[in-house]
Parts: structure tokens; C-alpha cells; sequence
């Protein structure tokens, strides 16, 4: 059941000059979160911004009644609400959307970049809950891009690409040497980041017949399937990236790639 | 606890607090946050004869205190909502009323034809104002003779309570809603929403697929309250109005400028429990001003200023 | 620096950032903050033949990314303009448009006329879309008829660059343009103000002392622009848009529509130096995305998103 | 000269649940500020304000570059200025106006209600160094908004009046004994406040023809002169509050009284 909670501050961190990790404390229990679903998160203190703002969950401690969002300011709304003070009161709509599913074999690929590694943290939660050590990898522009190592190195072992070469494989992460198509062993992609990486990635995985899914960011102004403002176009047509996602197989969506 | 009942043409609203189409999906999604039997009536989402994908994505832009649609009416058609959807949201104790979409007089006719035969709606909205759609809606909506029209259509085989959605998008929006008062209507709704348009200056393309689309929000709030009260002043028949309501004071607004009812729109999506709070909000406001009853204070502008 | 010259009708504008009428009194007012030297235009206050007090106070209401103003037009008559105001400033280095004013045709005329004589006067903006008085104003522009009655009138003793100002209160607003075009207006310039109103619920009264008044400021932008980009097409002539023009972005998106030039309006009273920010960043604009002129992105705007 | 600038908030103090004195320091060197004149507050951070807020200068330090506002809470804007802090910039148009004129004779009485004895302070400077000892009475619903007597003493008496009788005469400002027409002694009277407030004064004011200068409180949009937004109706036409007030000599104005 999705839950409409005022959170209070607990912890503003930030990673670089625009990223930051966002954790919300709450007096009430929180509900399941699995890796994957997102909150719709109300920013009143920002002028111009009227909507909430979509996040994955990045992290849930359930003991504390803590929920962590990775965040990377984008524009008014994320700029905004990285200026909220420990203990001033953040409206939360969560847990929305799908999530990723449990593979069903064992050897996986998990690649983030940009914004998109939030999930990560969870998924390897999940994951090994479930018996399942992925493999993950991140990319970004530079070194300065590149968060989470030690945290997801908890959950499996880490490959890492950055655009400059700062740190890891120099590319994008479609140039990694995992992506040799002779001798790729993963049975399924799981992927979250900025569409043509995404893109790229489907490519190679329908070209390769491997499973492949993918979180969408499409905009929204409801989150909760009120509005359809936030379809994609899926082979059984228009679906709502807000319920019937984020998490889509890509055999089901409609992607020109 | 003030009396908070209206009368909409003959149909009794426990109180004029009702959300609008195409913001409120059905009202299942908003259950898990509000007591859906606590609402006057949930106007559902635009219903076409056949399925309708709608628009392509992008469908939203955000404005200043505003946010521009194109979703098009997507929809599963009217017998996708008979057959699922009604079943399912005819439970609650409210006043559950279809919102009528075509792109010719007869789909209208269709979609109402069938929706007459259940007897527990007692009364549909005819949208003749949407603008995201290439044929009908809006171009109904914004002419005169087809506003007559597709009313009088309507209203021959509808034994409901007819409710006329009006367009904001002309002139003389009091001359349009006495025509299809004249049609048939036993009420109006306004506004739909505004014809708009945004355009991303970094790629310089259009933000919304469609180019164009609808805007509705706080923004609109002044030159909606401004044709409720025109039209309030203009016909006899119950105004429900709406276009960017987002608390209990812009809704006594409404009232005061002659509404019978209001809608709460885009507002749901900043606050899923918002029009149960607006509820409360006009029963405090009510208490605190000494009235029995809301019916006391629709149309209770005072002019001298 | 990239060339921001453009021409609205015969006349050349060192650049496409003029301020709007009624918002930046005759300039002076703004000469301790910005050098008025820098500006394409400066479109003054409303005038009328005679001095007008305007509408009683309360004038004004802020209203959600918005603000309503009745000021009705206040002004000391065409003659205190030319005998007083217009030898002031006409030494800044900047077209100094009238914007003109009546309650009947003859009353267009008689401005017209006494400001047709002055020869340091490029050109005039007919308002045909004042919302806030009784007679005349906004009347003339929401019927076609009227609409082309005063332009042609006006057209036949101008000798000046002609634009004509519209009201977006108006069905279809292309259909407008292209009917003053026809009657012959160099340019159009729009949006005027939308017709709104404000209420206060807790004293149950109208804010403005008129009940009505026009409604300006970002909430009307995705209006605005849409219209801007509808007349644009519809249109030979120039169109200058305005309409909730903030910063440069905002102005870029209606050069993009299709506007030569744009007004800023009530950006004015929120800094006083915004106009020239937005010459500056227009100018970065175009630099940065190697442009040369800022012709090269009138009507740029890419359709396929 | 009328200036824009970004001043620095130096100083944000309580003095009591909903008013509060701000300090705002600026690089730049002053201008001259006349008892009258006010200032165009943008409030940038305050979401659903899109004007700028008028309010009188309360005080000017000329050495340190500082100026003083002395606010009450009305709405959104006073509100969320009240939440800005220490090194926040915020942006000023002033001074703006016209100010209180010297009186022709000593002796005045300068009575202020409300937000209204906001000009208070910077009236009893100036007409202290032009050598007028002003008497100063200012009324308040209850003891708890009666402020700035000490430092009104500095300059002339002060009198006081409570609705409640919690501090000074019981009632309004004119049921105070001053108000005794029989022996009224003052031969001008300055007011700034509520408007009923003052339009009782201009009332005995203009029966007892005593001279009258009242500070109006009328909305803005632009306050520069350029919008017309503001006016009040005298017996030469409207007239801008914000240009050619905010003080009015009563015998200008026609007031209903
Ligand atoms: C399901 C979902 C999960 C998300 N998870 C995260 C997360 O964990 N961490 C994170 O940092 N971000 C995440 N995002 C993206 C985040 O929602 C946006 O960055 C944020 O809404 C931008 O708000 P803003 O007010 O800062 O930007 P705005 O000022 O609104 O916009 C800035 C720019 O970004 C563009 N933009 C804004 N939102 C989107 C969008 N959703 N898609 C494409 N362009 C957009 C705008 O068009 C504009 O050009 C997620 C989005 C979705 C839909
Ligand atoms: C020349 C001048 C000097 C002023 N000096 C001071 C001062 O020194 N200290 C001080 O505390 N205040 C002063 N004020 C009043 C102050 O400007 C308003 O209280 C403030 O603008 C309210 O803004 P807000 O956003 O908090 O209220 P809003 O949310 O905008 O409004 C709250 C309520 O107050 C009403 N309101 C707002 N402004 C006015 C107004 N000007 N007149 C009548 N009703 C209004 C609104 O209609 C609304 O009902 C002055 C006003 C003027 C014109
Ligand atoms: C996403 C969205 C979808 C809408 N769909 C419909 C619809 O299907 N039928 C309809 O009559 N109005 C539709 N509307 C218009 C609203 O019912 C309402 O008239 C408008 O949003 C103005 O009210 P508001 O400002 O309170 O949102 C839609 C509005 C939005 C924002
Ligand atoms: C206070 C005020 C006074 C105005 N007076 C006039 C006027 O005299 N003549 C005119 O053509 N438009 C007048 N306008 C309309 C503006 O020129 C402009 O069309 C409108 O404000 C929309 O632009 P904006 O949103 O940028 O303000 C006035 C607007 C305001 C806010
Ligand atoms: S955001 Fe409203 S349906 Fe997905
Ligand atoms: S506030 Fe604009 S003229 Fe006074």
C-alpha cells in the first residue's frame, strides 16, 4: 500500500558539487521497498517548482525508519531541495512503481551511470538476500563522477568506466571489455541511467538475446497512474511508467534501437 | 458540522467537493490516501467509444504555478469502463459521473448511449473542451453551433443529469454556456483547460509532442474564477467550477462567485488528500463565519468593495 | 557580440528587447537603474485624448505567478504627452512607441493624429485590447469587425509603422491577426492582458475595485507563446511577443515562436534591470550556439521534438 | 538617486511572535534617508511571491551600512523574509518616496499604530538634529505589541495606549487624553498605521484644523512610479503612493472621514 508520510531531515551529505545523498527519517514504520521503486517527493519550499518530484529509493533502513535518495541536481527542484535543514519536514509519497525483478540465473550485469546508479545500493541488497552476487557497472564522465564502490562492492564486484579515463576503463560503459559480444557471460542486464546509455546497452542485449531491463525517468506529475502523463509506448501499447514501471523488460517496450 | 449539501440539476451532492476528470484517474488510485466516500463526486477520466492510445509522449511540461497535458484522452473505451472500472469504483458512496468524449456527434451519442443504461450513474459530463485531441473536443467546444449541437444530441437520449464541460479557449464563454443551456444542459462545468504551449529554448524544440497542449494549475485560477462568475451571472442552471483550485479558499472563491460545486484538479498531484482537506477547510470556514449551510454562500460575492 | 538588430515593419531595432506599455511608465522611471540607451524600444504608457484618472483603488492583486491590474488607463492626455513627457525622452537613444488609445474611433484618431505630426516618433501601438474600461479598449479587439474598423481608420491617417496590439481573449486569435493585417497594420504585438478577477474569500468582497481586471506575468507565458507561435504562422507581417517574459530563456522561446521582437512587462516591477539582462542574454545565447544574428532564430523553432 | 542593490542580511531578531527587526548590511555606501521613505524588498526564496514587498526604512546606520526594517508578519512574503539568515542576500530598491515634512512649530505629536511605527525611529532622529522634540504616542491591542519606547525616549516622550489597558491608557490611540480637543496642544500631527487609525486622527485633525501628515500603506506592484498600481484619489486626481506619497498632508486627500 502506498503511503503519503511527513518525513523530517535527517541528513543532508553531498558527494560532489552536484550530488548529493538525501535521508529522510520518519516516526512511522515504513512499508516494504524493493529495488527499483521510486517516491514522489513535495518541494514546497521551492518557488517555481508546482509538482513533486520523482527519486528512486536508494537506500531503506528499516530499523531506523530511514529512507536515502541519491540525487543529482538537474534544476530547480533537486537545487531546492538539497537546501533543506536536518530536521525541517519533506512530504513523501513512496512506495511507487515496480521493481526489478529476481533473476532467474544467477550471473548478471547491473550498470548505472549518472543519476542512475540510485537503485543500485538496493538491488545488491535484494539480490543477495536472494542468493544473487551481480555484477556491477558504473560509469560516468570522470573520476569526480564515480560514487558508491565500497558500498556496492559489499554486494559484488564493481568494474568502473569513466569517459576521461580518471579512473577504471577509459569510455562509455558500452566499451567496457565486459561487453565483448564473443564471450559476454552475463544472463541478464539490469540497467538505470541516462537514455542513450540505455539505448545503447538494449542494443547490444536484443542483438545478443540477452534479457535486459531497463528504468525509465519518464516525467511525471502524479506518480500514482492518475494523470497518464507518463507513458511508453510498450508493444501492448501506451503503459504508465509510474505504475506499470519504471523497471521494463525491453522485449516489451517499443525503443528504435 | 455545517450542512455542506448542493443540488446539481436534480441530483443531491453530500458537498460540492469533487475532483476533476483526468486528475483523478477513477478514483481507485487515490485510495490509498483519501476516504473516496468522503468526496461530493469524482468526475472520472474521458472516455471515447473505442480505445484510445492518446498522444505520443512527451504529454507534460511544467509551468509557473501551472502544468501544460497533451495526454489525448487516452482511455480503454466505454465498454472497458462498464465492464472494469465501474464495477469496481461503483462501491464507494459518491456520486461517480463519466466524462463524455467523441470526435463526431455520434461517437458522443455511443458513449453515452451506453452509459444511460446503467442505472447507477445519475449523471455524465460532456466534454466538449478538450483540446489535446486532432477531431472533436475542443472544436466542439469552441463554436457555437456545434456546442448546440452535440448538446442537443446528448440530451435527447440522456435521462441523466447533463453536465456540459465548457472551454475556456473563446470569447464570450457566458454566450456559450447560455446556448447549451438553451440545449438542454442542467449544468455546466468551467474551465477546461487553457490552450498552451512550451518550448525547450537549450534544444529549441517544442517541449510536448503535440506542440501544443492544455494548461491547468494555480495559473489559470484568475481567468477561471472570472468566467465562473460570468457564467453564474448568465445562466440559470448549476455552475461547477474549477481551473486551479488548490485549497479550501480558492474553492469558497468559486462558490462565492457563483459555483454550485467545484473540481480539484492538477491539485490532487501535488497533494493526493487535498479535496478531503478542502472539504474540512469549507466546513471550518463555514462555522467560523456563521453559516448552516454552504447553499448560503454560493454566488455571495458582495459587490461593494 | 552577435548582431541583434531586427526590423519590425521599416523600422529597425537595435535589438528585439523592448519594454511593454503600462508597465515601464515613460522610461524615466527606470533611467536610476538601467541605461534606456541600451533598450530596442520603450513602449509607454496608454494614451488617451483627454487626461484619464483611471479606476478607483485597489488596482492591483498578486495572484499565483501572476498579478491583476484595473488601472483603467490612467494618463494626462495626449497633449501633456507630447508637451511634457515625449521632450524628456526622446534623448535616449531608443524608439519611444505611443501606445494609443480611445473609447470610440474618433477618439483613436484624435491620439493618432497629434502624435502622426511628430517626426521623431517612428511608430504607434494601437491597443484594441485594454481590458480595464468601460468603453472602447479590449471591445474593439475581440470583435473582427471593430478590430478592422479601427485599424483601417487608424492605418488611413498614419503615417508611422503601425502595430497593433491584440487581445488574447479571443477565440481565435490567428483569425484576428490576419484580419488586422489585412486592414492594414506593419505589425502585430501580443498578448495584452487575459480577463481576470480575484476574490477574497474572507471578506467576501472583489479585490480590485472594478471586480475584473487583466492578468499579466508568467502564469499567462504558455498562452502567450502559443498564440505568439499560432499568429506567427497565420501571418506575414512581424509579430512582437510578450506575455510573462521573465529572462532571456523565456524570451529566446517567443523568438523561437516567431516574434521578431518581445516586450517585457511585468518582469519590470520584479527587477528593473531585466530588460537589459535579457539583451545580455540573448546575446550569450546566440554566441554560444553560433549564431551570428538573432534573425537566424526568429520562428526557429524545430517541429520534430 | 533611487539604487538597487544586493544587501547582506546581518540581523534577523524576534520581538515578538510576529514581528521582527531585519538588518541588512550592503558593500556600498548609503544614500541619504529621509523618515518617510521605504525600500522594495524582493523575496526571492519565498515560493508564490512574485512581487516585491514594500516597507518603511527604519533605521539607517550610515557608518556601518546598514538599514533596519521593522516588519510585521502579514502573509507569504513577510513571513518567509523573516526566514532568511545571516549572509543571505537580498535584493533592495531605495530609498523610495517622498518623507515627512519639518514642522513649521515644535510642537508635534507623532502617533503610530501597528507596523505603523516602523518610521517612528528615523522621524525622531531627524527632527531631533533640526531641533524638534517630538511627543510620540503609539497603541497596540496589548501590552505585548507596544515596542521601541526606549528608544523613542531618546527623542521626545513617549505615550502609550493598549486596547486591553495591559500597558499606558486603556483603549485606542484616540481615547488617549492628548485627545482632548478642549486643550489639544500639539500644532501638527504625524501618523503611520492602520488605516481606520489614522482616519480617526485625520478626523479630529481636520475638525480642530490641525495640521496632518499621514504615511499610506496602499499595494504596490512597482513602486517606482511606472505602474499606477498604488494610487489614492486627492483633490488633484490620483496620485501614486509610492511617488508622490507615501506621506499625505490629510488636507490632500478625500478621505471619507
Ligand atoms: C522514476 C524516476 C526515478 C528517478 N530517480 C532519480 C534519482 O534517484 N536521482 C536523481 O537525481 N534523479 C532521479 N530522477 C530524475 C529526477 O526526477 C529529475 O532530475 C527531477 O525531477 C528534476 O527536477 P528539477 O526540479 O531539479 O528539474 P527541472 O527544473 O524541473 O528541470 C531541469 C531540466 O531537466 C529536465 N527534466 C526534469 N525532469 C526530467 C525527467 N524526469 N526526464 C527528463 N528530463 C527531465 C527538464 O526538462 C529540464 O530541462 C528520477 C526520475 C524518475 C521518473
Ligand atoms: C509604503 C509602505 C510601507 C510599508 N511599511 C511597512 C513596514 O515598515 N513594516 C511592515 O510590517 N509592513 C509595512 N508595509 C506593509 C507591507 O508591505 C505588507 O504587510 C506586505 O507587503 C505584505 O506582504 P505578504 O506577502 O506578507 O502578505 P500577502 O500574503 O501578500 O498578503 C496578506 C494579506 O495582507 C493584505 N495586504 C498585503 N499588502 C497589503 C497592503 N499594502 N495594504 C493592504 N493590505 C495588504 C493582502 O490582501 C492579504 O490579505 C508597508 C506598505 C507600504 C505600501
Ligand atoms: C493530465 C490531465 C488530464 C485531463 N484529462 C481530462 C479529461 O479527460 N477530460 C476532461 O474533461 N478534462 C480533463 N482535464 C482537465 C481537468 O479536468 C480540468 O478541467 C483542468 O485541469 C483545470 O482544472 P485544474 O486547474 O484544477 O487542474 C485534464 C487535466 C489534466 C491536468
Ligand atoms: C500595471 C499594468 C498596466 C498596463 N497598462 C497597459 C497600457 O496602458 N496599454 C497596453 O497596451 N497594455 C498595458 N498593459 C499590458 C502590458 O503591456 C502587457 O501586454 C501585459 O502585461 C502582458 O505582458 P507581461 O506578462 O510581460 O506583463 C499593462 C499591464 C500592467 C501590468
Ligand atoms: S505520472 Fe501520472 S500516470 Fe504516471
Ligand atoms: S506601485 Fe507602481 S506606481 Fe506606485
Amino acid at each position: 500500500m502506498k503511503k503519503i508520510i511527513d518525513f523530517l531531515v535527517s541528513d543532508v551529505k553531498w558527494l560532489n558539487e552536484n550530488t548529493y545523498l538525501l535521508d529522510l527519517y520518519s516516526e512511522e514504520k515504513l512499508p516494504e521497498i524493493l529495488p527499483g521503486n521510486f517516491a514522489e517527493i513535495r518541494i514546497e519550499k521551492a518557488s517555481e517548482v508546482l509538482l513533486r518530484r520523482p527519486f528512486s529509493i536508494h537506500d531503506v533502513d528499516y530499523e531506523k525508519n530511514i529512507i536515502s535518495f541519491f540525487i543529482k541536481v538537474a534544476g530547480k527542484g533537486t537545487s531546492q531541495l538539497a537546501k533543506y535543514e536536518k530536521g525541517e519536514k519533506l512530504n513523501v509519497i513512496f512506495p511507487l512503481g515496480n521493481f526489478f525483478s529476481l533473476p532467474k540465473e544467477k550471473d548478471i550485469l547491473i550498470i548505472g551511470g549518472g543519476s542512475g546508479i540510485a537503485p543500485l545500493k538496493l538491488m545488491g541488497k535484494f539480490f543477495k538476500e536472494n542468493g544473487v552476487k551481480p555484477v556491477f557497472l558504473i560509469g560516468g564522465r570522470t573520476e569526480n563522477d564515480i560514487f558508491l564502490v565500497d558500498e556496492l562492492n559489499n554486494y559484488g564486484e564493481v568494474f568502473i568506466t569513466t569517459e576521461d579515463g580518471s579512473l577504471g576503463e577509459k569510455g562509455l560503459v558500452t566499451q567496457h571489455p565486459v561487453f565483448n559480444s564473443d564471450n559476454f557471460k552475463y544472463k541478464k542486464i539490469y540497467t538505470c541511467g541516462p537514455e542513450p546509455m540505455m539505448k545503447a546497452i538494449a542494443k547490444f542485449a536484443s542483438k545478443n538475446d540477452i534479457d535486459c531491463e531497463v528504468s525509465l525517468e519518464n516525467t511525471m506529475a502524479c506518480g500514482i497512474g492518475a494523470c497518464l502523463c507518463c507513458v511508453v509506448e510498450t508493444k501492448e501499447g501506451n503503459k504508465c511508467v509510474c505504475t506499470e514501471g519504471p523497471v521494463f523488460n525491453i522485449k516489451d517496450l517499443k525503443w528504435q534501437i | 458540522m455545517a450542512d455542506l449539501k448542493v443540488k446539481i440539476g436534480n441530483l443531491e451532492f453530500k458537498n460540492p467537493v469533487t475532483t476533476a476528470s483526468g486528475t483523478f484517474g477513477s478514483g481507485q488510485e487515490y485510495s490509498d490516501f483519501i476516504d473516496l466516500n468522503k468526496l461530493g463526486g469524482i468526475f472520472v477520466k474521458g472516455i471515447t467509444p473505442k480505445n484510445r492510445e492518446g498522444n505520443p509522449y512527451p504529454r507534460m511540461a511544467e509551468t509557473a504555478s501551472g502544468m501544460l497535458n497533451a495526454v489525448g484522452l487516452q482511455n480503454k473505451g466505454v465498454d472497458y469502463f462498464i465492464e472494469e472500472i465501474y464495477p469496481v469504483v461503483k462501491k464507494f458512496d459518491t456520486h461517480i459521473i463519466p466524462n463524455v468524449n467523441g470526435s463526431s456527434i455520434e461517437e458522443y451519442l455511443e458513449v453515452t448511449e451506453k452509459l444511460n443504461n446503467i442505472d447507477d450513474i445519475k449523471a455524465i459530463e460532456l466534454n466538449i473542451s478538450c483540446p489535446n485531441v486532432k477531431e472533436g473536443g475542443m472544436a466542439f467546444g469552441v463554436k457555437k453551433s456545434s456546442a448546440i449541437a452535440v448538446t442537443k444530441a446528448v440530451r435527447e437520449i440522456c435521462d441523466k443529469t447533463l453536465i456540459v464541460k465548457l472551454s475556456p479557449n473563446v470569447t464570450d464563454i457566458a454566450d456559450m454556456a447560455k446556448a447549451v443551456e438553451d440545449s438542454g444542459a442542467d449544468a455546466v462545468s468551467l474551465v477546461n483547460t487553457f490552450l498552451g504551449m512550451a518550448i525547450n529554448h537549450k534544444t529549441r524544440k517544442p517541449v510536448l509532442s503535440t506542440i501544443t497542449g492544455g494548461l491547468s494549475g494555480p495559473a489559470i485560477k484568475p481567468i477561471a474564477l472570472r468566467m465562473v462568475w460570468q457564467v453564474s451571472n448568465a445562466v440559470k442552471i448549476p455552475v461547477i467550477g474549477l481551473g486551479g483550485i488548490m485549497n479550501a479558499g480558492d474553492a469558497i472563491e468559486f462558490i462565492l462567485a457563483g459555483a454550485s460545486a467545484v473540481q480539484i484538479g492538477t491539485a490532487n498531484f501535488i497533494d493526493p488528500q487535498i479535496s478531503v482537506k478542502i472539504i474540512d477547510g469549507i466546513n471550518d470556514y463555514l462555522n467560523e463565519n456563521n453559516f448552516n449551510s454552504v447553499k448560503e454562500i454560493i454566488g455571495g460575492l458582495m459587490r461593494e468593495i
